[in-house]
């Protein structure tokens, strides 16, 4: 009886555990952790479900208080945004399970408030990604945001710096948000999705749509850090708690991007959006910048979280350079990108954790061989991931790859087609320039020959090794998965995303 | 032309706003002053919500016995109310957020300043 | 023109998967020496036996074929063991019995590190190489070429000096963006023609193209291909990957890499553009051309070496562009002398390297100017080394004699002299590179007397076998394996008759 | 900033007009049904009078008024009465937060929707004030006056 | 750096400018946000409430009711959004009574 309200259940039941954690957690602490787990497990469980009822039974829809739009609140389940969720649910679990091995040495026993708000951010994605209704995708988007600046701030010395410039930049995102919605509002007199679409057609040639798409698009770009709003990522990932970033890098922007997609194809037409205010190739020239400048930037980071954040703001501009073509194969490359890049960032910013852990640095510079002799399976995950984000078969990172490639020649567009090519040899460049550390530079100590000096010893006894399976087979398994994404990809292409091409693509 | 005008001018009053709250967001150094920056463009937007929301010769959107229900030109769209007091929590949540932060910073740097700042954090 | 049937089977899947197979024992017995060396050995024979039974149905025209599964929609993973595939798999498994045995007696006369890491890769380079020979269309080419490409890299750097990780950086730098145009060109390919798979004659069947369109498009395939085929100017990281442990550079220029690299200009050539187009639009002039200079620079500079492996190469780079050349004078003789010259530098430039390696391995001497007499004290390797060295200068009766005079009957049939010019010339060359080693190996006296004899027997075997393999399929080259027929077979089919 | 001194005059008004405010924002609360008024606004109101009494007071003294610690626990509690009514409307069988489903026998479905909104701005007043006093204590956390 | 933050709050300002030349007139009774149907047929949202509210949750107070009920929803996660906030203050500003 409760199932058939599947489509709301994910974010209630996250709401729930979210604020049950505080009362729960007056007489002993110890539950916060727990409580998160089991509330993150069970939001998988749930989105699966509602991914097979969406495949079965088409799209589903939900009013809340029994309001039908566009009086009341409207969720929306369609095999994209069904798709999405479990894609998040799925990589903070993961994420999550590796939490529990890192023992919050980096919040300093405030786990209760943390994992608090470690599922209002989850609890914030979700909502964004299936509401139906444009001001309640504000709302969310504002306890997503609220949660992340949060779960920024309490990092290292530096954090609450970085987490307030993400402030700043992150509400006026919002605000533009807002704006935009102000002047849509005005103009079709809609909150709902699917209603706006169908007004907007019908007040065609009033500046207030354009301008209203533009503030929109703008601040959702802030949000995505698509490339000349991309300032806050690099600190915001770098100081951020392990994990934290490993649960922002994969979540935070793709939500966003979804976002994005959904306001251009699915709320404004896509005539509109490419022809008569051509905003995406606004985004897709945007992008393909954005592309090469994160890939050049992080070749010059000698930190490992830094230089993830950069070609972080790279890999963005993959998803940003797929919508931005705003024809099917493009859009299949970025929803396929959303998907891959969750997983390979995911899996990277666990190593970089568990580096931390180990040796309490992930300073490229000090990386040697004898992390490998440490830490075997994390660094074969890593290198897994690293070679899918450069793009080689048969991991995944090749196929949103191909996806894009496609549609760039479809699009006739040779540029986009040779920074999609040229930026996966940068990656190739920056990080091979890791492997080659960590497999082939032998530690300071063998390398002089005599015995070891001091500072090594005690490096050497500080890397604790994996003897801690919670910290090692996350990692794994994200990375490993992404050969299982790579050769599957056709079926998830054909099964999910080819069912929901926006309309006159 | 009047009507235009008359039907617009607050509209363009509230962009002023907009922008000064943007200008201090952008130009001023001091983080302080960026938030105050920020609440004048959050509260910019809700009075852009409000606005919009007047119709002449209506009133408040409580339901008077005399008038009734039955002519929604008798009352003032509720709804954009409704939606700007849900953002204005929002708001107080979002700068009470900036002010802790704020805070932090202030602990570990002693300074508000933001070139002092980034001088302060390359040197730690 | 008419296919051949298609039946489905497991094999060629079989093929590809034994050493993948054999990759995980060996890391598991990496304690044990020889339970891992015997892994290796059994998943080499193991694969070869099976390429082996593909071999009657190919003669025959029955083509043994496998799909995975749909891999992007529209193109599928799909293995097919055509002649051509079927030929280039014979070669890879087949030498790499020979190669794995004598890694065994190299890596222990050396006691080189991580033999495991050594072992493993090598399996995997040997998937790779099957699966590009059998991979049905460009996508599970490309596929498999990537794996070729990360999975040498090991090897490259196996000494893990600083020389051996430049090398490595270099050989990265050509491959990966040889493998990125190779992909963009494939994407290309897919959007023009509709379809990615391999046919003879071509595969765009009527498609209309700009003659700049399908001009990029082909140096586009050629950039990919054309730089594991070390076709000048893209061969620098060839002689840099010397650095590696010489079974490696046996691999590397006998068996997998660039074999694999030729292997993709025939199959760009003959199976995706076709002679028509290659025709129409005076690509093969161009890939001529650049055939041709690169024959005779590689053999110029191949002078200059003092090093021996460096100066074998450079031989290697010269050879592979015959190879090229014969597909591009796209005349039956020249095809069929191209395909054969696959299998016939293979012998003989393995047989080459082994040589240096044995040397290498007995008496540490890598430069040419110091091997003063060692035929005296190594006549086995010597002598083998004679056979190949002639071979490769193209005197009968070594096989490369054969393949040669087809090559040279192809530029006739395509009434071309210039290639004629080109290969008598080449020829003169590799025997005025090749003379002066072995006269100092057999007629000059050593400065200071060596100390060792003979290499160990699991290395001397291979060198003798090839050796003997190159004289004999000189003398016919449709013994054992009928490469011939297989060859015939090929180009008959990707021009369109029935071959001479 | 200047130290706090306790000061007569200050201390004894606001103890006499604190409650008042009190008493004023729940008349805001529970008047929000039929004028301008409802959850947020009480709440702040409440929270007003709470913050009235630690700035007069200082914030030793105001912690046998409403304990810091309490905050966060009682603000969840609010938002859990929110969600409570929502979920109980669910369980017996309506959508979530459709009061007229709402477990209770004897009302129509509007004096249902209209008790769910007053149960609803009750638990969002409760959470208002709760988390803004909190907030309040967290900035002055570590300041010199106490 | 500053000239090119000056020209985009210009543009800003003007993209700003440029769309309010698009709104309706204010208190314009038959703008298409007050409408009872909207352009399409289906229902206006604000007009809605105002005759329904009362009907719907016997409540004079339009705002109440769509806060509260129609968009009950939206109140929730707001309340959640300041819930957040004390959460955020909590966890940045707070410090153990143990350690400090």
């Amino acid at each position: 009886m409760i199932i058939q309200n599947s489509p709301a259940l994910v974010p209630l039941l996250l709401l729930a555990a979210a604020i049950s954690i505080p009362v729960l957690a007056i007489r002993k602490t110890r539950v916060a952790y727990p409580v998160a787990v089991a509330a993150s497990l069970f939001s998988v469980m749930i989105s699966a479900y509602n991914m097979i009822r969406v495949w079965e039974s088409g799209p589903l829809t939900y009013h809340f208080g029994g309001w039908f739009p566009p009086i009341g609140i409207e969720y929306v389940l369609d095999s994209l945004s069904a798709f999405i969720a479990l894609v998040v649910n799925v990589v903070a679990f993961v994420v999550l399970c590796h939490a529990g091995g890192l023992k919050g040495e980096e919040i300093s026993g405030k786990s209760v408030p943390y994992y608090s708000l470690v599922l209002l951010f989850l609890c914030g994605a979700n909502g964004i990604i299936v509401t139906g209704d444009l001001f309640n995708l504000y709302v969310f988007l504002e306890i997503f945001s609220l949660s992340m600046y949060g779960l920024i701030g309490i990092g290292e010395k530096r954090a609450p710096v970085a987490a307030f410039r993400y402030l700043i930049m992150g509400t006026v995102g919002a605000s533009f948000y807002l704006l935009g919605l102000g002047f849509l509002y005005i103009i079709t007199g809609s909150l709902n999705m699917a209603d706006v679409r169908n007004i907007l057609p019908l007040v065609q040639g009033n500046p207030a749509i354009a301008a209203a798409l533009s503030l929109m698009v703008i601040g959702m770009g802030i949000k995505m850090a698509i490339f000349p709003l991309h300032g806050w990522l690099p600190d915001a990932y770098t100081y951020a708690p392990s994990t934290t970033s490993a649960l922002v890098a994969p979540i935070g922007t793709k939500v966003a991007a979804y976002v994005i997609i959904r306001i251009l194809f699915f709320v404004f037409d896509i005539k509109f959006v490419s022809h008569t205010w051509p905003i995406t190739d606004l985004i897709a020239w945007l992008a393909a910048i954005g592309i090469i400048y994160g890939s050049v930037m992080a070749m010059a980071q000698n930190e490992l979280k830094r230089m993830l954040a950069y070609s972080s703001v790279a890999q963005i501009g993959y998803i940003g350079l797929g919508i931005g073509l705003a024809n099917p194969l493009g859009y299949i490359g970025a929803v396929l990108h959303i998907l891959n890049h969750a997983f390979m960032k995911g899996a990277l910013f666990l190593v970089a954790a568990n580096i931390r852990k180990n040796s309490g640095h992930s300073d490229i510079s000090k990386l040697d061989a004898s992390y490998r002799k440490k830490l075997p399976w994390s660094m074969a995950a890593f290198t897994l991931a690293a070679l899918s984000m450069i793009g080689l078969p048969p991991t995944a990172g090749f196929f949103s790859k191909w996806y894009l490639a496609l549609g760039a020649i479809d699009k006739g567009n040779w540029v986009f087609l040779a920074v999609i090519l040229i930026s996966s040899l940068l990656n190739a460049v920056y990080f091979f320039r890791i492997l080659e550390k960590v497999y082939l530079v032998p530690p300071p100590a063998q390398k002089a020959g005599e015995d070891l000096p001091p500072e090594t010893k005690e490096r050497e006894g500080s890397l604790i090794g994996e003897e801690k399976y919670s910290l090692m087979i996350p990692a794994v398994v994200l990375s490993f998965s992404l050969l299982l994404l790579g050769l599957l990809n056709a079926n998830i292409v054909k099964g999910i995303i080819q069912r929901i091409i926006p309309l006159g693509m | 032309m009047t009507d235009f005008f008359l039907g617009h001018y607050a509209y363009w009053a509230i962009i002023f706003l907009l922008i000064l709250g943007l200008y201090g967001m952008i130009f001023k150094n001091n983080l302080a002053k960026k938030l105050i920056g920020m609440t004048i463009f959050q509260v910019a937007i809700i009075m852009f919500y409000v606005a919009s929301a007047v119709k002449w010769a209506a009133t408040v959107p409580v339901l008077d016995p005399l008038t009734g229900a039955a002519d929604a030109a008798k009352y003032i769209s509720p709804l954009q109310h409704c939606l700007m007091l849900t953002a204005i929590v929002v708001g107080v949540a979002t700068s009470g957020v900036a002010f802790s932060l704020v805070i932090a910073i202030y602990r570990h740097y002693k300074t508000l300043d933001e070139s002092i700042l980034m001088k302060r954090m390359k040197s730690s | 023109m008419t296919y051949p049937e298609i039946y489905r089977s497991f094999i060629p899947f079989y093929a590809v998967m034994v050493s993948l197979i054999a990759v995980p024992l060996i890391m598991l017995s990496s304690r044990h020496a020889n339970l891992r060396e015997f892994w290796t050995l059994a998943a080499s024979i193991v694969k070869f036996s099976l390429v082996f039974l593909l071999l009657p149905g190919a003669l025959a025209g029955r083509i043994a074929g496998f799909t995975f599964w749909e891999i992007s929609p529209g193109i599928a993973l799909a293995l097919k063991a055509d002649q051509f595939g079927v030929f280039f798999a014979l070669i890879a498994s087949g030498l790499w019995i020979l190669t794995s045995i004598y890694s065994i007696g190299y890596v222990r006369g050396l006691k080189e590190h991580k033999q495991t890491r050594y072992f493993a890769s090598f399996a995997v380079c040997l998937s790779a190489t099957i699966g590009i020979a059998f991979a049905a269309n460009l996508l599970t080419f490309v596929f498999f070429y990537e794996i070729l490409t990360i999975a040498t890299y090991p090897l490259v750097i196996h000494k893990e000096t600083k020389v051996a990780i430049a090398a490595g950086r270099k050989y990265l730098v050509y491959t990966l963006t040889a493998g990125v145009l190779l992909i963009a060109a494939t994407a290309w390919t897919y959007r023009i023609a509709g379809t990615v798979d391999f046919r003879a004659g071509g595969l765009f069947g009527n498609a209309s193209f700009s003659p700049s369109a399908i001009t990029v498009l082909f140096l586009l395939f050629l950039g990919g291909v054309g730089v594991k085929a070390a076709i000048m100017p893209l061969h620098s990281w060839l002689p840099a990957a010397m650095a590696a442990p010489t079974p490696v550079s046996a691999l590397l220029h006998a068996v997998a890499v660039v074999k694999s690299g030729v292997f993709g200009v025939v199959r760009v050539v003959g199976f995706v553009f076709g002679p028509a187009l290659m025709r129409q639009f005076d690509l093969n002039i161009l890939l001529a051309t650049v055939a041709g200079v690169t024959i005779i620079l590689a053999s110029l500079l191949a002078f200059r070496q003092d090093n021996l492996k460096h100066r074998l190469a450079y031989s290697t780079v010269g050879h592979l562009s015959y190879i090229v050349l014969g597909a591009a004078l796209l005349s039956p003789a020249s095809l069929i002398g191209g395909l054969l010259h696959i299998a016939n530098h293979a012998t003989m430039k393995i047989t080459l390297f082994f040589c240096a390696g044995a040397i290498y391995v007995r008496h540490h001497k890598e430069k040419i100017s110091e091997l003063d007499g060692i035929g005296r004290v190594m006549p086995w390797t010597m002598g083998a080394f004679t056979v190949g060295a002639i071979g490769l200068a193209g005197i009968p009766p070594i096989n490369g004699f054969v393949s040669k005079w087809q090559l040279g009957l192809g530029a006739l049939q395509a009434d071309e002299i210039l290639p004629l010019a080109v290969l008598v010339l080449s020829g003169l060359l590799n025997a005025g590179y090749f003379a002066p080693i072995i006269y100092r190996a057999f007629l000059k006296k050593p400065a200071v007397p060596f100390d060792h004899g003979e290499a160990s027997p699991a290395m001397v075997i291979p060198i003798v076998i090839t050796a003997l393999f190159s004289l004999l399929l000189g003398l016919d080259p449709d013994l054992f394996f009928h490469f011939y027929r297989l060859a015939a077979t090929v180009s008959g089919s990707i021009l369109g008759g029935t071959g001479p | 900033m200047l130290r706090y001194k306790s000061n007569l005059i200050i201390l004894m008004v606001s103890r006499v007009v604190s409650p008042f405010i009190m008493l004023f924002a729940l008349y805001v609360i529970f008047h929000g049904h039929y004028s301008p008024g409802g959850g947020f606004q009480g709440g702040t109101i409440m929270a007003a009078s709470l913050l009235l009494m630690r700035l007069a007071a200082g914030r030793e003294i105001a912690q046998l008024q409403f304990k810091t610690i309490l905050g966060t626990p009682l603000g969840s509690i609010g938002v859990l009465i929110y969600f409570g009514t929502g979920f109980a409307a669910m369980l017996s069988g309506g959508e979530f937060l459709n009061y007229s489903f709402l477990p209770f026998a004897g009302f129509t479905a509007a004096e249902l929707r209209s008790l769910g909104i007053l149960m609803v701005e009750i638990g969002v007043g409760l959470a208002v004030m709760a988390i803004l006093v909190a907030i309040y204590d967290d900035l002055l956390e570590g300041y010199p006056h106490d | 750096m500053k000239i090119i933050n000056g020209i985009l709050l210009i543009s800003f300002g003007a993209l700003l400018v440029y769309a309010s030349l698009g709104l309706p007139n204010r208190g314009d009774v038959d703008a298409v946000m007050h409408r009872e149907k909207s352009p399409t047929g289906s229902q206006g949202a604000s007009s809605y409430y105002i005759r329904n509210a009362d009907k719907d949750a016997n409540t004079p107070n339009m705002v109440t009711v769509i806060l509260a009920d129609y968009r009950g929803y939206d109140t929730l996660g707001e309340e959640t959004v300041i819930l957040t906030a004390g959460l955020i203050c909590f966890l940045i500003l707070r410090r153990k009574k143990n350690k400090s």
